[in-house]
């Protein structure tokens, strides 16, 4: 296994008391296998993505749980070693490659930067294994591109550029967190099939962080839904898909507007919103919007459980 | 206590003189807060560079380089000798010198005098208008000066000999001749105003640079030999160096610490004086100035043009306070009348005190009060225009303070102090009462009881309007001309007059006369041969360094 | 057919982007270039493409937030191109415009009950009574409760501004509502709650939409027609069934494509259009989306294709349609 | 809020001035007063001092009493007194001051932004010029015309020594610092989403502007009234200090530093402790600013670090 | 390009020289006191010689043709002269005058950003902190000095209280001595008025640094540069200080200019240094027109000339302002 999370919690100090985000989330990640974590926004998702890159600087936060990557404890971890591990063996994409490139710098210098943490190379074999990145990321001509600033690309090629990045160290494991949110549909295609092309050249798992139901289930093996800082449900992409077992994923897949297929005269909506951090309902969170929801609901959690297909909730078997 | 010093100091010069050739050399460091304008000895009308000047320049005739009264005595310096005035005191013939020459090296001629006379109007001397346009051709040079020739006013004799012709008797004519105005200058120097560049003279230093922001510098004049020892005596210091830019705390500080030997702002810091007078009681120098510290109060807009309200200020001013303020008790003289002790004509005469006399005492608030219900100007608004410099803020604040004890409602506006001269002359500006300082330009009385008194000088709208009160009264005006006839053939009865007419102008209120002040020169402790003329002050030719 | 409530007619429209002799020059930004299309009442027009395509200029030109450079607009038989703000006013009660950035459009320093009232009060609804009266009628009409009106517009989650924003566009019975992607800063559940009340206020109110968004599937389910925006042009416009399952343009072909579709069952080799469309400031000439077109010829890079019918109720501009 | 609470008590004192030279010191701090003399210790001690030989007159230092708690200056007045007087005035002018920059900056920001066009061109041109004017020469010339003048507006007459002529200027020269940053936010709030949102509801020009941009602006421009404040605190100290502010007898701290200048080397106290009093203001205006722009701007209230 | 938006400079540059011109020129001629004439002829000056003077100076002419003889003094043939130093030529004046004012800015410019930085580095890097609070307190006073009040009081202490104590004995008297006369007494001199020039603006920077700092701190590219592994230093230097400098240029720009054309009045003032502001400071006390136009003309070129290296830097050290794509 490469990544284990165990029992994964984050919250943070505010003047209204302690805010919970993330409530005991666990999941595993096997070598070369695609997991999706998906969820709407404030589901916490986000969060448990930095977490694993301890990449949450909020000295207000206060993290509790395992997150074991090659059977080693990373939230114990010294910083020095942790430092190694970020940007090395595992490496992380974000949402929004317009604002994550430093402006000043060409992505050249960016790309060669990590490249010298990591390595011993000179700079002069890191810039060129910079290019040779750039030009497996598909980028023509990777030379002239690499002397460029981030403003300079348009949105897809500031994300190819991230993606270059991220794998110039060959990481074990890639955390892509909303990696296409930002750019255009016919982008966002080239992207995504770039991320398959290269999980095999690279041979790295994947974690991917989204909200898009069509993008896990063209791209996910396995997939983890949240709801409201909890895992709801999780398993196989197709499982889920088929047979949705917590009444939140169920609404979730019929609430998507359909492209193909009939054309239907009013969605299947879930009625009112996620709660709010600070609002969450003692109990099953997503029960004030439950159809299913019994009076047990309101009492306590219920608890993820099942071997390979893990659902939280009291009636998982009734919904159908 | 000043004669003590002044004993004091005559017993070192003639201890010392013997040693003369032991303090030759060194520079003397002068300081100020600020240049003074062009160095044209024509057109510079400021104390600082007239100090400089006669050290650099002479005239025919001069002021002799003496310490105390004595200075004020004209001596033959280019003229071999002072002439009698003939013709009913219209014509004087002076002799120039033979074989002086002039910093370039060029001989002084008679041609240079004639020239030099002549360009006192084509350079718009200052008192071109007022003393010199006395001159036979004058008046004629005033409305043209660039084509001005005086073929009857200055002319030159094959012999040396020059003859000046004057319109009318002038009892003055010397002095306002032996002053830097009357220097005598290579004819070829340009017919304007040389500005910053240096002008050949006699005198032993000639001016080598001048840079208005930098520094006035003095070195030998090489051609220099003395030719009258009474007006331009050799002198003992290679180089004066006068450096702008320092204000008058740092100065002191500067001077402490022997960085610099003389500050040459009129006034130094008042906070000060205590303290240097008792760390440096030795290099500390006070002599009387021919000078009035005064408030002029507009007597032809209220409320001062009501008699009442100016006798109340008069009164009510306790001059002992205005001392005070200006650096204690040993620097000033409380006074109430125009005329400086030590003037010809002057006799003490104080009526604005508690028991009239001589002296002033101290103020008689009863009285003010009572004359300030008769003025019935309580309540006015009344606006004191001071300038920025030295005490003259304070003593500004503190008029206003009278004013308001008085009943006046007073501001007192603090003007720079390059303008505010200038702004309370001009009528347009309706000032009601300044605070301002005048000196002599020569031991005459008429530099004040004519100058800054008489309707002459009132000029509406300009800002040379210099009788700032605006007394205009025509039975004075004839009793001052009456003088000045009076003083050609007969000094001493003039003088009873001018004392007459000085007591008329101080009954008149147009002024409240505040005190005489005294100079006080705080120089390095290095310095020495301190001798202080009351014409010009620090003698730079008299002093050493070393 | 009715008369269309709308019609637009070869509308033009560029910005002008930098300073002429500022650094980087003076850029012309051609977001709309010879845009003609008509609105029937009380149908959904969709308009569909992908950023910079011109499509929310297009919103805004329409309702005559900008003026446009060329064309016409008539608004229910009025040309309104060259009118100006204050004979438009009276018109502007029944053309409305619903934001995509509730939050951006809402100003916060002002209470809901105040922003939905701003309308009724401008146009002389009536007395304050009869602005409360309306106001609770419209806050129950978007699903809201009335105690909400005092509320800044910061209280709310997204969807319930989103909820305002309709109140405040329905507050005077307008006819047409041009709707700028006004769901897709919404999580997919709340989406479908937006949409779901779009279409029920349609039916009560009998209004009009035109509903601008880049996601196709929204479009495909909100709207009854389509129109396809390519970098300031209309490239295929038609019944959204018709448009959606037989594409005639090859970018509506492409994107469609692209749009990953939520059943791991259906995983299938997409046509994945290569490159990024080119910038506005320089458009490419002739057909403007030769430079991806898997089947450009030579006669796209100079000719410009026009819109023109193909089939039913359709309009494609290609020299060479699926 | 320890600076508020500052700047309070530093407001109440100098509201408290009167009452201080009534009570505690007893004395006129307007009026010279070189011939008095006060008790310290049971022993007459004269308030200005002549030096035994006779040169130069020292005020009194300070007496850490009720009178005279801070010394004399070369008035003789009680400088503590003084010092309470002064800053009512500071305070005034630089109040005064901000309001009329803040309302001129308003203004012209706002007619600049939200008329555009060749209105626009020319507001922007004058900012530029103020803009390029040396903001102290700009005053200087200013107060060189205007306190020996007045001021004739009209039928409005200012008397040159009104506290309206500092007051003036002060404001006047920093109107293009707060000018420019107006325009600009107005430029932006008139092509925001809401104003569009405004302008589709058919809400006439006028009504836009009074209800949805100009509050925007007017709490930008509460956000800068302390630090203009600050800063208009600081140029009423610079232009007394050469001489340009405030006339006399009336005194602001400026001008009691100037009076102190003359006092330095001997009687510092009467220098420092209005500097002091300067300094103490402004740092609690620009803590106070700092945390009014924290209050004000929403950004800095939702912002939640992730 | 760059030649273009020079050339817009240029013009700009020339309009609101000339506004300002014509501003200070017609301020001076509505002060009162100020008359030219009466100030050159002297006191006691009798009305033929006030004429006289007024005819030979000019200002006898309508004000239209005296601005525009003075502008052609100015500028073309550039031998404008004072009227209260009649001959002295105002342009080399100010030309003698800006190398003591550089000396003073550059010397307190480096002062005040190497410890700007070192402040506001360390206060965002300990953000939160007692260090950072007390930091930021200091930099907070720095700013709400008064600085010629701070100017006095140094002089104060070290040129008469502690002047003879070991601490402050090196300190020469006030003035400026050049560099190339002696540049160790150069550097001694001027010690002291760098610093307290130099304490507003540490202030001042340290705190825009420092919020700056932490404002990039919260940035996107900050957490990409963490998650590349950059240890936390790394991540301030390379990539936070990198980006807050901009903001830190564009202020230097203006501040600097400012202060070479004039704002260092107060400072040279109290401490006696010969620069332009000192030079304004004494126009302005005098009235001397020219004088004043000509350190106001500087004053106002130096601002816009500033402002356009500003802009210039921008597009150099930013690259997003260079244009995208």
């Amino acid at each position: 296994m490469l990544l284990d999370v165990q029992n994964l919690s984050i919250s943070f100090r505010t003047p209204r008391g302690l805010l919970p985000v993330v409530e005991d989330v666990s999941f595993q990640l096997a070598e070369s296998e695609i997991l999706a974590i998906v969820g709407e926004s404030g589901s916490g998702k986000s969060l448990t993505a930095l977490s694993i890159m301890r990449l949450i600087t909020d000295p207000n936060a206060i993290i509790t749980g395992k997150i074991l990557f090659k059977g080693e404890d990373i939230l114990t971890l010294k910083e020095p070693a942790m430092r190694r591990l970020r940007g090395g063996a595992m490496a992380m994409i974000f949402q929004d490659p317009m604002t994550a490139l430093t402006p000043v710098y060409t992505i050249g210098a960016q790309i060669v930067e990590q490249i010298r943490i990591h390595t011993k190379l000179p700079t002069w074999q890191a810039r060129l294994r910079a290019e040779s990145l750039l030009a497996a990321m598909g980028i023509a001509d990777a030379q002239q591109i690499s002397r460029r600033f981030p403003h300079q690309l348009s949105g897809g090629m500031r994300q190819r550029v991230m993606i270059a990045m991220a794998l110039s160290c060959s990481p074990a494991l890639l955390i892509a967190d909303e990696p296409t949110t930002a750019l255009d549909v016919t982008v966002q295609a080239q992207i995504l099939e770039l991320l398959l092309k290269l999980r095999k050249e690279f041979n790295s798992s994947i974690l991917l962080i989204t909200h898009d139901m069509g993008i896990v289930a063209q791209t996910a093996d396995r997939v983890a839904v949240m709801y409201a800082g909890r895992i709801a449900e999780s398993g196989a992409t197709g499982d889920i898909f088929a047979h949705p077992m917590h009444p939140y994923t169920a609404g979730l897949l019929a609430a998507i507007p359909q492209l193909h297929g009939p054309r239907i005269n009013a969605f299947s909506a879930i009625p009112g919103a996620p709660p709010a951090p600070h609002e969450k309902p003692a109990g099953c969170a997503f029960a004030p919007r439950c159809a299913y929801r019994i009076a047990v609901c309101a009492e306590r959690p219920p608890l993820l459980h099942g071997p390979f297909r893990q659902v939280a909730c009291f009636r998982a078997g009734e919904v159908a | 206590m000043k004669t003590i010093w002044l004993i004091a100091a005559a017993l070192l010069a003639v201890m010392q003189a013997a040693h003369a050739q032991n303090h030759r050399g060194g520079t003397l460091k002068l300081v100020a807060a600020s240049s003074d304008g062009s160095i044209d000895p024509q057109v510079n009308y400021t104390d600082q560079y007239w100090q400089l000047f006669i050290v650099a320049y002479d005239g025919l005739v001069a002021f002799r380089k003496s310490a105390g009264s004595s200075s004020n005595d004209i001596v033959p310096d280019l003229a071999t000798s002072v002439p009698a005035p003939q013709d009913g005191g219209k014509t004087y013939v002076f002799k120039l010198r033979q074989n002086i020459k002039f910093s370039n090296g060029q001989p002084v001629t008679p041609a240079d005098v004639v020239a030099s006379f002549e360009r006192l109007f084509k350079v718009n001397n200052p008192n071109a208008g007022s003393w010199y346009n006395n001159i036979v051709g004058g008046d004629k040079c005033l409305t043209a000066p660039a084509t001005c020739t005086l073929p009857d006013g200055v002319v030159a004799g094959d012999d040396g000999t020059i003859t000046i012709h004057l319109v009318k008797p002038n009892p003055e004519f010397l002095y306002q001749i032996a002053l830097p105005f009357g220097a005598i200058l290579p004819a070829a120097t340009p017919p304007h105003d040389m500005g910053t560049i240096p002008i050949p003279g006699t005198g032993p230093y000639a001016i080598t640079s001048y840079d208005p922001q930098k520094a006035f510098i003095l070195q030998r004049n090489p051609y220099f030999k003395v030719f009258s020892p009474e007006a331009q005596p050799d002198g003992y210091v290679n180089e004066i160096d006068f450096e702008f830019g320092v204000t008058g705390e740092n100065a002191v500080t500067a001077i402490e610490n022997g960085q610099y030997d003389l500050d040459m702002d009129p006034s130094l810091p008042a906070d000060r004086l205590a303290e240097m007078s008792t760390r440096f009681p030795r290099q500390i120098y006070i002599n009387p100035l021919l000078a009035d510290y005064y408030a002029p109060m507009n007597v032809n807009i209220p409320p001062f043009s009501n008699l009442n309200a100016r006798l109340a200020v008069n009164y009510a001013l306790n001059r002992r306070d205005t001392v005070q303020i200006y650096g204690g008790k040993n620097l000033g003289v409380p006074a109430c009348q125009i005329l400086p002790p030590g003037f010809p004509g002057y006799q003490p005469y104080c009526p604005y005190t508690k028991n009239p006399g001589p002296k002033w005492t101290a103020p008689d608030l009863a009285k003010a009060q009572s004359y300030m219900q008769k003025s019935g100007m309580a309540g006015q608004k009344v606006t004191v225009i001071t300038d920025d410099e030295g005490v003259d803020p304070a003593l500004g604040t503190y008029l206003g303070s009278v004013l308001n004890q008085l009943g006046f409602v007073a501001t007192t506006h603090v003007l720079s102090a390059n303008i505010q001269f200038n702004y309370i002359q001009n009528t347009n500006n309706k000032v009601q009462i300044s605070i301002t300082l005048w000196y002599d330009d020569y031991p005459a009385p008429s530099d004040f009881l004519n100058v800054l008194l008489t309707c002459g000088q009132i000029h509406p709208g300009s800002d040379n309007s210099v009788n700032i009160a605006g007394y205009c009264n025509k039975q004075y005006d004839a009793k001052v001309q009456a003088a000045l006839r009076d003083a050609i053939t007969d000094p001493a009865k003039a003088n009873t007059e001018w004392a007459a007419i000085d007591k008329q102008a101080t009954d008149a209120a147009a002024w409240a006369t505040l005190f005489n002040p005294k100079q006080l020169d705080f120089v390095s402790a290095r310095l020495g041969n301190y001798t202080f003329s009351e014409q010009f002050h620090l003698l730079f030719d008299k002093v050493w360094v070393q | 057919m009715t008369a269309p409530i709308l019609i637009a007619e070869n509308l033009s429209k560029t910005f002008h982007a930098g300073r002429r002799f500022g650094p980087g020059g003076r850029q012309n930004i051609q977001a709309l270039s010879n845009v003609s299309l008509k609105v029937y009442p009380g149908e959904t027009l969709g308009l569909v493409g992908e950023s910079g395509c011109g499509k929310s200029t297009l919103g805004r030109t329409l309702l005559k937030l900008y003026t446009p450079d060329a064309g016409k607009i008539i608004f229910q038989g009025q040309d309104i191109t060259r009118m100006s703000e204050r004979a438009l006013r009276p018109l502007r009660a029944n053309m409305q415009m619903v934001f995509q950035d509730p939050s951006a459009s809402l100003n916060p320093r002002r209470r809901v009950g105040d922003l939905i009232a701003e309308p009724l009060r401008v146009h002389n609804y009536g007395a304050r009574e009869k602005i409360q009266a309306r106001l609770e009628e419209l806050m129950h009409l978007v699903g809201l409760a009335p105690e909400h009106l005092s509320r800044f517009p910061h209280e709310f989650s997204g969807g319930q501004r989103q909820r305002i924003g309709l109140a405040r566009a329905i507050a005077l019975n307008p006819s047409l509502i041009i709707a700028d992607e006004p769901v897709s800063a919404l999580d997919v559940s709340i989406q479908a709650q937006i949409v779901n009340l779009m279409a029920d206020l349609q039916e009560q109110l009998d209004l009009t939409y035109i509903f601008i968004a880049h996601d196709l599937a929204v479009i495909r389910q909100a709207a009854e027609r389509v129109a396809v925006m390519y970098l300031g042009v209309i490239v295929e416009i038609g019944d959204t069934d018709t448009v959606m399952l037989t594409p005639a343009h090859h970018y509506t072909a492409a994107l469609i494509s692209a749009v990953p579709e939520p059943n791991p069952a259906a995983r299938r080799a997409r046509t994945i259009l290569q490159g990024e469309p080119p910038s506005p400031a320089n458009p490419p000439p002739g057909c403007r989306f030769h430079t991806r077109c898997p089947a450009a010829q030579g006669r796209c890079k100079t000719e410009r294709p026009e819109l023109r019918p193909y089939g039913e109720n359709r309009e494609v501009a290609c020299h060479f349609p699926l | 809020m320890l600076a508020f609470a500052i700047l309070i008590v530093i407001i109440a004192a100098c509201l408290a001035a009167p009452w201080y030279a009534q009570n505690i010191s007893q004395s006129d701090p307007f009026a010279s007063n070189l011939d008095g003399s006060i008790t310290l210790a049971g022993q007459p001690v004269d308030i200005m001092q002549s030096a035994d030989t006779g040169f130069g007159v020292t005020p009194i230092g300070p007496t850490w009493t009720q009178k005279y708690f801070l010394g004399a200056d070369d008035q003789g007045r009680d400088v503590a007194a003084r010092i309470l007087f002064g800053g009512r005035n500071s305070l005034l002018i630089a109040a005064g001051a901000t309001l009329i920059c803040l309302t001129l900056a308003g203004l012209i920001g706002i007619v600049a932004g939200f008329s555009g066009g060749f209105v626009d061109s020319i507001l922007a041109r004058i900012l530029d010029i103020l803009w390029a004017f040396p903001v102290y020469l700009l005053a200087i010339s200013l107060s060189a015309v205007l306190i020996s003048r007045g001021l004739k507006l009209g039928p409005v007459t200012i008397d040159s020594d009104s506290l309206l002529i500092p007051i003036a200027i002060i404001g006047i020269v920093y109107v293009p610092y707060v000018a420019r940053p107006i325009r600009g936010q107005v430029l932006s709030l008139a092509r925001s989403d809401f104003v569009l949102a405004a302008v589709c509801l058919g809400v006439p020009r006028a009504r836009i502007l009074w209800k949805d941009i100009l509050p925007n602006v007017i709490t930008t421009l509460i956000v800068f009234a302390p630090l203009m404040m600050a800063l208009n605190m600081l140029t009423e100290a610079a232009l007394s200090f050469l001489s340009i502010g405030v006339q006399p007898p009336a005194a602001s701290w400026g001008t009691i530093i100037l009076d102190g200048e003359g006092l330095l080397y001997t009687r510092p106290a009467v220098a420092i402790a209005p500097g002091l009093a300067i300094m103490l203001t402004v740092v609690a205006l620009n803590f106070l600013g700092d945390g009014v722009r924290e209050a004000f701007d929403p950004r800095a209230k939702i912002r939640v670090q992730k | 390009m760059i030649f273009l938006v020079l050339l817009r400079r240029l013009a700009e540059m020339v309009f609101v020289l000339f506004s300002i011109s014509v501003l200070v020129f017609l301020i001076f001629f509505a002060t009162p006191g100020a008359d030219p004439a009466a100030r050159i002829a002297g006191r006691g000056a009798s009305p033929a010689t006030l004429a006289a003077v007024r005819h030979a100076f000019g200002l006898d002419q309508p004000l239209p043709v005296q601005y525009g003889l003075m502008m052609k003094h100015l500028f073309i043939t550039q031998d404008l002269t004072s009227f209260v130093n009649p001959g002295q030529l105002v342009i080399p004046a100010v030309l003698q005058a800006v190398p003591v004012t550089l000396s003073l800015v550059f010397g307190a410019a480096v002062i005040w950003l190497i410890f700007a930085v070192a402040i506001g580095v360390t206060a965002a890097a300990l953000r939160g902190s007692v260090i950072d609070r007390s930091l930021m307190f200091l930099a907070m006073a720095g700013v709400s000095m008064p600085v010629f009040w701070l100017g006095e009081v140094a002089n104060l202490i070290t040129q008469a209280r502690f002047h003879n104590t070991v601490l402050f004995s090196w300190v020469p008297a006030l003035g400026y001595v050049p560099l190339t006369q002696n540049p160790l007494l150069w550097f001694k001199s001027l010690v002291i008025p760098w610093t307290v020039l130099a304490v507003t603006y540490i202030g001042l920077y340290s705190r825009v640094l420092r919020a700056n700092l932490v404002e990039a701190l919260t940035e996107d590219y900050i957490r990409t540069a963490r998650a590349k592994g950059l240890s936390e230093r790394q991540v301030i230097f390379r990539h936070a200080l990198r980006m807050s400098l901009i903001t830190l240029v564009s202020m230097f720009g203006l501040d600097f200019g400012a202060l070479v054309g004039g704002g260092a009045l107060l400072i040279e003032v109290v401490c006696a240094l010969p620069g332009v502001g000192m030079l304004t400071y004494q126009a302005l006390q005098n009235l001397d027109l020219p004088f004043i136009m000509a350190t106001v003309m500087y004053g106002a070129i130096f601002i816009v000339a500033a402002n356009t290296v500003v802009d210039m830097l921008y597009l150099l050290i930013d690259p997003r302002a260079r244009g995208a794509r």
